[in-house]
């Protein structure tokens, strides 16, 4: 199950890094420029972490350890609501994948619900996860091309809305017309998630 | 970008060394992170600690205040971000020992997430931190709800009077009180005249066009009232105190405090030139002015702009006001 | 030109009317002319008064250093124009019933005729005015010319540490002679790294490149070293120590006080960054430090880039350099 | 002899508010941008002074007035200087012209020397004074073309000298290329000068 998360989160981290300038860009033109930054911050701290020590119990102690590490390099507003998916995924099960990613995505969501007071709509990165959790149980299975396909419509969703959350909600604009940093850094990590799992369950 | 500095992603630490290393008289690294700066001498256990978690790049705010008088403890985010809540918690354990703590939270998401996370963080250590959310900025939220405002350059007062009250001895529920009291007699409301540059991004944190100024943008660029064309300063500031006096009730023979901040690359000169309008404004008013604060304090970056914050006082207010404090970067 | 300024003309004199307003507790106008300001409280005939006359527009010098401690007067000039030797005769007699006056001059060819054509007609009137002409920009003429240097912001060092002597009572001649000492052991070099824009003209004061910083820069725009490319903050200030230590002759052992000033809008952020190489470099060659002071005194409107100061100390100027005083805009 | 000299400084003020925002420009390229203001701060001060002012004893106090007031408005190193030819003035004599305003130009550029520590050459507004003075010797008497030509070839050589004195001196061009501030302003100071002067002896 580590191993899983490492692959997993050195993927996201790579993608990441080749689009953090454009995140940033996004921000800057909603927020304050650095979300892209920030998210890249937070999965390199994580990386180099496990690159450098071996020791790790299981997968909750090591899940809950990367989210601290990443909460504390990010900080801010994404830093906290962020890593919630991280530590909530340390339950992941590969025996039973799809009954643990539904109950790690229903506990995710909760919790940036309440962390961020924040709703379906409001303009943020909750805007992917709230239709990938219906997605995968509207297919009662995790069918690859229609989770990405579903990741894409609701990141290009997020353009439309006006923000209620996070620094967008002081815009004239309300930040409507771009895409939510958050929301994008958030596509790129369930992406690759996905992608992963993938693999496990064609292994 | 044209920053002087060395390693991007190491501008918060060495700031923070430049900055221990010169007021050492006054500040320490805490020994557990070097994220956290603490008083150089720490206090009685009577004492209610005072402390705060921000993100930087504004400064002298809120590093700047740490000591005699006013800050314990300031937790350091990086550029623009909150700290985490967990690094919170680290700065609110060393108080551990005093019967209840004081976190101050400026009204921002980041900041008040990971504060909140972090005083549940001590609840479930048996460590009593109370926090105080302080807001003030009347472009954020409209009259009725105050509570959604954003927190500007008037929180300043909460930390320079809650400062000396908690000197003097003072218990968590006197604190939460006085300085809920400042809150709801503090009105803000600033103005953007050029955008500074990201220290992260290299690029200018918003855009505005040569003749126009923004009335109400808050510290990281967020909106307000909306752009105008730029006037003469009494015009200005004529327009911002109708924008306040709409939205406090303010009576002939009030006692007002007024602060005048700089964002970074306004003068001293234009302050002081303010300063002499908001005189004559409040001059026709019959509002009377004690002891102001005029200089740079709450920054973002080299931003063009200055806020005006005004705090109705109390006489108990004004008295701990002027008590004398020993912090590298505040001063009356 | 995005100024918060009122009327071109009424720049100075809205901005002492600010200044005075905001601290009547400690200046005031003096009684026969608005560009002098005062002490609000006269000291004993015993005390050296000491005045300065400069050009405004670099604020907070040296307005925002009147009062205990520091300077008994403040003779105001245009922006960036020295007030004329008439002006500065008026500010010296104010205090003509003192046995006599010390006049500070920094080098700047307007300040030094002026302050000269002060003393003189002091001494048309038997007046005792004696005047120091203060310079440390070690850019602006070379070893060996010292006294043709102009004065920057080393400057600092003068006015502080005389101020506190010359509280203790001191006489003029000691004052003189602590003076020049100052300035033997003062050097400063300073970097433009963006132009300011003048409040008369509305123009940018100077022209950079985007990616270039300029090393040895006056107050006014004036040339020094010349132009380079930015570089980290580690290698700009070795290469300004560089220069100042082939150019003054530091031992080990010797205790130094820095002052890191910034022009305008640079960040306290770059300043602390900037001290905290200083430090590494002057303890690589075991030079110890002592009291620094860091933040924007002398400012050219809002011109970013910084300044260097390092007095090679005594221990008597570190001793007064600790004195308390209590004027505005001056805070170690 | 008040009269004439209202005359002349009101024709000195009316030229140099044309042409202030240049002066500035030329100050800009080899100072700090301020010398038109400057001057014109001076000029106007000094007109608005006559012009509410009525009772005036005689020409040497009021061009002492005159000067002061100018010096005070306009500080810095240009007031100081520059208004030492006014305060010399008051001795001209309308009766003995020629020698007057050769004496005035000899004391003017002996002061100024001594308080300037300045020399002809070091690109200042001297270098307009100095070959006057010597032109008016040359041609024994005041011939107003031949010192306009010569003013205007001593302003166009300032272009082409080092500055030795004054903020240009810093410079790495020393100002080279440039025509001095102060010498321009001078230059029409002095123009108006002479014309008011040619007027005098034609009537
Ligand atoms: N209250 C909130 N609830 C949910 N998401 C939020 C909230 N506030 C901010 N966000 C998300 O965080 C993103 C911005 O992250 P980042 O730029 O790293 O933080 P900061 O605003 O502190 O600079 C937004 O795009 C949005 O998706
Ligand atoms: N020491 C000096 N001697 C003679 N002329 C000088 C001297 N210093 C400056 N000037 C003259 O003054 C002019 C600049 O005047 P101004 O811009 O008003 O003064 P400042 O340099 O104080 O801004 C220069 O162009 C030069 O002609
Ligand atoms: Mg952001
Ligand atoms: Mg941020
Ligand atoms: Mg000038
Ligand atoms: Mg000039």
């Amino acid at each position: 199950m580590i191993e899983f998360h490492k692959k997993w989160i050195t993927n996201s981290c790579l993608i990441i890094k080749e689009n953090y300038q454009k995140i940033n860009m996004l921000d800057q033109e909603i927020g304050d420029g650095d979300h892209g930054t920030t998210i890249l911050r937070g999965l390199e701290e994580a990386v180099s972490h496990f690159r450098t020590n071996n020791e790790f119990n299981n997968s909750v102690s090591f899940m809950n350890e990367i989210s601290k590490l990443m909460r504390v390099s990010m900080g801010g507003a994404s830093g906290i609501l962020m890593t919630i998916f991280f530590k909530e995924l340390g339950n992941l099960n590969l025996n039973d994948l799809y009954n643990s990613i539904l109950t790690t995505f229903s506990n995710t969501i909760t919790k940036i619900q309440t962390r961020g007071k924040v709703k379906f709509g409001d303009k943020s990165f909750l805007d992917i996860y709230i239709p990938i959790h219906k997605e995968l149980i509207e297919n009662n299975l995790i069918d690859l091309d229609k989770i990405i396909k579903k990741i894409d419509e609701s990141l290009e969703y997020t353009k439309s809305l006006e923000a209620r959350v996070g620094r967008a909600k002081f815009l004239d604009s309300k930040g409507v017309g771009v895409i939510d940093p958050g929301a994008y850094s958030t596509s790129i990590i369930l992406k690759e998630f996905f992608k992963e799992i993938n693999n496990e369950e064609n292994n | 970008m044209k920053k002087i500095i060395n390693n991007n992603l190491n501008i918060v630490d060495d700031m923070l060394s430049g900055y221990v290393k010169s007021h050492s008289d006054r500040v320490k690294f805490s020994e557990i992170n070097k994220r956290i700066i603490c008083r150089k001498n720490k206090k009685q256990l009577s004492k209610v600690p005072i402390l705060i978690g921000n993100g930087s790049g504004h400064e002298p705010i809120a590093v700047g205040w740490v000591g005699d008088g006013m800050l314990d403890a300031n937790i350091v985010g990086d550029i623009f971000s909150a700290p985490s809540g967990d690094l919170i918690f680290e700065g609110i354990k060393i108080f551990k020992d005093h019967s209840s703590i004081l976190l101050l939270i400026s009204n921002h998401s980041g900041d008040v997430m990971n504060g909140e996370m972090a005083i549940e963080m001590a609840e479930d250590e048996n460590i009593n931190a109370k926090c105080l959310i302080m807001y003030d900025d009347i472009a954020s939220a409209p009259k009725g709800n105050e509570a959604q405002r954003r927190g500007g350059a008037g929180t300043t007062f909460v930390y320079k009077i809650l400062g000396a009250l908690s000197e003097k001895g003072a218990d968590i529920e006197q604190l939460l009180s006085l300085g809920k009291q400042i809150i709801d007699n503090t009105r803000t409301l600033s103005v953007a005249i050029s955008p500074g540059t990201s220290p992260i991004t290299g690029e200018k944190i918003f855009t505005i066009e040569e003749d126009e100024i923004f009335i109400g943008m808050g510290v990281h660029g967020e909106s307000g009232y909306g752009r105008q064309k730029i006037q003469p300063s009494k015009k200005i500031i004529s327009f911002m105190l109708d924008k306040i006096f709409d939205d406090f009730n303010y009576k002939s023979g009030d006692i007002v405090i007024p602060f005048v901040n700089g964002s970074g690359s306004s003068t001293l000169m234009e302050l002081l030139i303010i300063f002499n309008d908001l005189e004559e404004y409040l001059s026709k008013y019959n509002i009377q002015i004690f002891k102001p604060l005029i200089n740079e304090y709450i920054t973002t970056q080299d931003s063009g702009g200055f806020s005006i914050s005004l705090l109705n006082s109390s006489e108990e207010m004004r008295k701990l006001w002027l008590e004398p404090s020993s912090v590298p970067y505040f001063h009356l």
